[in-house]
C-alpha cells in the first residue's frame, strides 16, 4: 500500500521485537533466553528488543510445557500479537513436553495449542541455539510479511 | 476508592516466570495480596509411578533449572541412605564444588534480576556478564550449562583433572574480582538503598512462624543453614552461615551478596582438600523404606520424602522446595507497601515458581 | 554513582560479546550435544531405550529399527554411558534449530550396513 | 528404614501441633501418602535446631482438620494436598477449592488412585 506501510514493514523486519513467555518450563530455558539478551550473547546487536507487551511483539518465544491453565494465557498472548507473527518453541518441553510429557497436568508441546514456526531443541537449549532459532524465525517472518503484502 | 483489586501477572515484565497475585490496593498502598498458582504445574511427583528410581534423577533435576544440581543431590542422598550406600570421598567433595557453583550462579542471577526490578539495568547486565564465567565452568566440567546431570546414586558421573581444577580457580579469581567491583554498587548505592531499605520487613519471629527458609530466614537473624547438617563434604569444610538482622529487602540482598564470597571460599577449600580415588561406587538392589532428605539450595532448605517398597518404582516422592515455604510470608510482607515496590519485595524472596509448583 | 568506575572500565576494555554467528566459539570437550548412533556398532539390545529417563528412544528388534525422538530428548547422556557396544555418542555440537518436526529412524541390520535417516512431519 | 514419628488421632492433631509451636518448632511441610484405596497417611514435619520431628496421622475418610489456625503457612501445602489427593481440610483459609493447580471439579486428583504403575494413568 502506501509508503508508510512499507516503511513499517521494513522496520519490523530489520528490528524484530521479542516477547518471551514462560509456559511452565523448569527455568533452564528461561535463563538461557535471558542470557541471550545480556552482554555475552547480546541479541540486541541484531536489533532484537525484548518487550513485555504482546501488542508490540513480532516474535513469540515460548519455553516449557503447556498445561491446562497456561494454555489459555498462551492463546491470549498469541492472539494479541499483530500479524504477521512467528512463534519459536524452545527446549524439549516446548517441542513435545519433553521429560514431563506423561505427567498428569501436561498437555504437551506448544504446537498443540498454537502453530509453531521454529523448533529449538535442547534441554535447556543453548543461547547459541536460541540465536539460531531467532535467525530462522526472522527468515520465516520475512516470508510471512511478503505473503501478506502480495495478499493485499 | 476502597479496595481496588489489581491483577499482577501471570505475564509480567519483571517476572521471568508466571506467578499471579491479586493485589487489593487502597490509594497506592497494598492492603492484601493473594497468590494464585497453577501456570507452571506439571505434576512431576506422579512421574515416579512410570519412571524407575534411577530415571527419576533426571526428572527431579528438571524441577528447577536454576538449582537442578542440588535437587538431584538431595534425591540421590536420600536413596543412598535408604540403600546403605556410602559415596566415595572424592565424589562428596565434587558434589560440594558443583553445589557451590550452582549457588554462585543462582545468586548472581538473582542479584541481576533484582537490580532489573529496581530499574538498574546496567547492574543487571554487569552481573550477568560475570555469571557467564560460572556457566562456562559448568559446561567445561559437566558438559551442560544449566542442567548438569552429574549425580548418580553412589557418586558422580564426571571427574575433574588437575588442569580443570586449576582453571576453575583462575576463573573464580576473575569472578571474585568482578563481584568485588560490583559490591559497592550493590550495597552502598543511593538508588539501591532507597529502593530496598525498610521494604518488606519480616521479623525473626514472623519468619519462623511462616516457616521461611534459607536467605529469608538468615536475613532476619536466624542462623539456619542446612549445610550445617554436614551432608556431602560440608562437614569437613569451614564455614559459618551468613546472618543479617534487619529482615528487609536490603538485608536479604546483603545475605545473598555475602554468600557469593562464601561459595567461592568453599569451592577453593574443596579443591584444596580434594581427595583422590573413585568417583562412584556400584549400587545394586532396590530401595526399601521411607526417608526424609534435606539439603540447602540457593533459596533455602529443600526436603525430599521418599517412600519405596523394594520395587523398581517409588511408592511416593514428595518434594518440598524452598520457594514453596517462602511464599506464604509474602501475604504479610506485601500489605502496607506501595504498589511500585511490589516487584522489588516479590523478587526479594527469590521466587522460583517452577520449584513451587513442580 | 558507584557504577561509574565499572562503566568506564567497560568502555575501555575488550568487547565482552561473543560474536556468535560470525565466528562461533569452539565448544568445550565433553559438552553434551547431539546424540548419534553408529549403526554399524549397534546391536539393538535396547539398553538405551530402557535407561532413557525421557523415554525418547524406541528399539524395535523385529523390524531392525532404532528410533529416536530428538524433540523429547533431554541430552542427559545416560544412554551413552549405558550403551554396551559404544555405538551411541554425543557430539560436541548442539542440535540445530529446525522448522519442521523431526524424528530419526535408523535401519540397523546387525550384519549388513544399510541406514537411512528420514524426517517426518 | 522408617521414619520415627508420633502417631496421633485426628482429634488430637491441633493440640499436638500447637504444643510443637510452643516449643519453637518451625513448620516444614506436610506429606500425604495414599495408603490404600480408601485411606491416606499424613506426615507433618517440624524442624527445631536442624533436627526434624514428625507426626503421623492416618486418615480414613476424606476430612482432615486444618492446622492453618496454628501455622498460617500451612495453607499452601493443604491446598496442594486437596488438589492432588482430593481430600478436604476443614477450616482452611484461604480455600482454593482444588483450583490451586488444577481446574477444580473438572480435573480428577492425580494421586487419588493407588500408586504403582498399574494405578497410574
Amino acid at each position: 500500500m502506501g509508503l508508510i506501510d512499507k516503511l513499517i514493514s521494513t522496520a519490523r523486519r530489520r528490528s524484530p521485537w521479542l516477547l518471551h513467555f514462560d509456559c511452565g518450563s523448569c527455568n533452564g530455558c528461561d535463563i538461557e533466553t535471558l542470557a541471550c539478551l545480556t552482554p555475552v550473547y547480546d541479541v540486541e546487536r541484531f536489533g532484537v528488543v525484548n518487550v513485555g507487551n504482546p501488542k508490540h511483539a513480532d516474535i513469540l518465544l515460548v519455553t516449557g510445557t503447556v498445561n491446562l491453565r497456561n494454555r489459555e494465557v498462551l492463546t491470549v498472548l498469541f492472539e494479541q500479537m499483530p500479524e504477521p507473527k512467528v512463534v519459536v518453541a524452545i527446549g524439549a518441553c516446548g517441542l513435545s513436553g519433553g521429560i514431563f510429557r506423561e505427567a498428569p497436568n501436561v498437555v504437551g508441546g506448544v504446537d498443540k495449542v498454537i502453530p509453531v514456526d521454529v523448533y529449538v531443541p535442547g534441554c535447556p537449549a543453548r543461547p547459541e541455539a536460541i540465536i539460531d532459532g531467532v535467525v530462522l524465525a526472522l527468515e520465516k517472518f520475512r516470508e510471512k510479511s511478503k505473503g501478506k503484502g502480495e495478499g493485499k | 476508592m476502597a479496595g481496588t483489586v489489581i491483577p499482577f501477572g501471570p505475564q509480567h515484565p519483571v517476572l521471568p516466570e508466571p506467578l499471579h497475585l491479586n493485589l487489593k490496593i487502597e490509594d497506592e498502598i497494598v492492603i492484601s495480596a493473594t497468590p494464585a498458582f497453577g501456570y507452571v504445574h506439571r505434576g512431576l511427583e506422579k512421574l515416579a509411578d512410570i519412571r524407575d528410581f534411577r530415571q527419576m534423577i533426571q526428572v527431579v533435576e528438571r524441577v528447577c533449572g536454576i538449582c537442578s544440581m542440588i535437587h538431584a543431590l538431595t534425591y540421590c542422598q536420600g536413596l543412598e541412605a535408604l540403600m546403605g550406600v556410602e559415596p566415595p570421598p572424592r565424589a562428596r567433595f565434587l558434589r560440594v564444588i558443583w553445589s557451590e557453583l550452582h549457588r554462585l550462579h543462582s545468586h548472581l542471577l538473582w542479584l541481576g534480576l533484582f537490580a532489573d526490578a529496581m530499574g538498574f539495568e546496567s547492574l543487571f547486565m554487569q552481573l550477568w556478564k560475570v555469571r557467564e564465567r560460572i556457566m562456562d565452568i559448568n559446561e567445561a566440567t559437566a558438559g551442560n550449562r544449566v542442567i548438569l546431570s552429574v549425580n548418580v546414586i553412589g557418586g558422580v558421573r564426571r571427574d575433574l583433572d588437575t588442569g580443570q581444577t586449576g582453571w576453575i580457580l583462575s576463573e573464580l579469581a576473575e569472578v571474585d574480582k568482578g563481584i568485588k567491583a560490583m559490591g559497592r554498587t550493590i550495597l552502598h548505592d543511593y538508588t539501591v538503598q532507597k529502593r530496598t531499605r525498610g521494604k518488606g520487613v519480616l521479623s525473626g519471629k514472623q519468619a519462623m512462624e511462616f516457616g521461611c527458609v534459607g536467605p529469608m530466614l538468615r536475613s532476619c537473624g536466624v542462623a539456619q543453614d542446612m549445610r550445617l547438617l554436614g551432608y556431602a563434604a560440608y562437614c569437613e569444610l569451614d564455614f559459618a552461615p551468613v546472618v543479617e538482622q534487619d529482615g528487609d529487602c536490603y538485608a536479604r540482598c546483603r545475605v545473598r551478596f555475602a554468600e557469593l564470597g562464601q561459595s567461592i571460599d568453599l569451592i577453593r577449600q574443596a579443591i584444596g582438600k580434594l581427595p583422590t580415588g573413585d568417583i562412584s561406587v556400584p549400587v545394586k538392589g532396590r530401595p526399601e523404606g521411607e526417608i526424609v532428605a534435606r539439603a540447602e539450595q540457593p533459596r533455602g532448605e529443600c526436603l525430599y520424602y521418599i517412600k519405596a517398597n523394594g520395587g523398581k518404582f517409588l511408592d511416593r516422592l514428595r518434594i518440598r522446595t524452598p520457594t514453596f515455604a517462602n511464599i506464604p510470608a509474602l501475604t504479610v510482607m506485601l500489605p502496607g507497601i506501595e504498589l511500585a515496590d511490589v516487584p522489588v519485595v516479590l523478587l526479594s524472596i527469590d521466587p522460583c515458581i517452577s520449584c513451587t509448583e513442580r | 554513582m558507584f557504577m561509574i568506575p565499572v562503566v568506564l572500565k567497560n568502555l575501555f576494555s575488550r568487547c565482552a560479546t561473543r560474536p556468535y554467528p560470525q565466528s562461533p566459539r569452539q565448544l568445550f570437550v565433553g559438552s553434551r550435544g547431539q546424540l548419534v548412533n553408529d549403526v554399524e556398532k549397534c546391536i539393538l539390545c535396547g539398553t538405551c531405550a530402557r535407561t532413557c529417563p525421557s523415554q525418547c528412544l524406541t528399539v524395535r528388534r523385529k523390524e531392525g529399527l532404532w528410533e529416536y525422538e530428538p524433540f523429547a530428548c533431554v541430552f542427559c547422556g545416560v544412554c551413552v554411558e549405558a550403551c554396551p557396544t559404544g555405538s551411541l555418542a554425543q557430539l560436541s555440537q548442539w542440535r540445530p534449530a529446525v522448522r519442521e518436526r523431526e524424528r530419526v529412524v535408523l535401519k540397523v541390520e546387525v550384519k549388513s550396513q544399510e541406514s537411512g535417516v528420514k524426517s517426518e512431519k | 528404614m522408617t521414619i520415627t514419628a508420633d502417631r496421633i488421632e485426628s482429634g488430637e492433631l491441633c493440640r499436638a501441633v500447637a504444643a510443637l509451636k510452643e516449643q519453637g518448632c518451625r513448620f516444614v511441610t506436610i506429606t500425604c501418602v495414599r495408603a490404600d484405596s480408601a485411606g491416606a497417611e499424613m506426615l507433618y514435619h517440624f524442624d527445631r535446631e536442624l533436627s526434624l520431628s514428625h507426626l503421623r496421622l492416618t486418615v480414613s475418610g476424606d476430612e482432615v482438620p486444618s492446622i492453618c489456625g496454628i501455622y498460617a503457612a500451612a495453607f499452601l501445602v493443604e491446598n496442594e494436598i486437596q488438589d492432588h489427593f482430593g481430600l478436604c481440610f476443614s477450616g482452611l483459609i484461604p480455600d482454593y477449592r482444588r483450583t490451586l493447580y488444577l481446574q477444580g471439579e473438572d480435573s480428577p486428583p492425580p494421586f487419588r488412585g493407588p500408586s504403582g504403575p498399574a494405578g497410574g494413568q
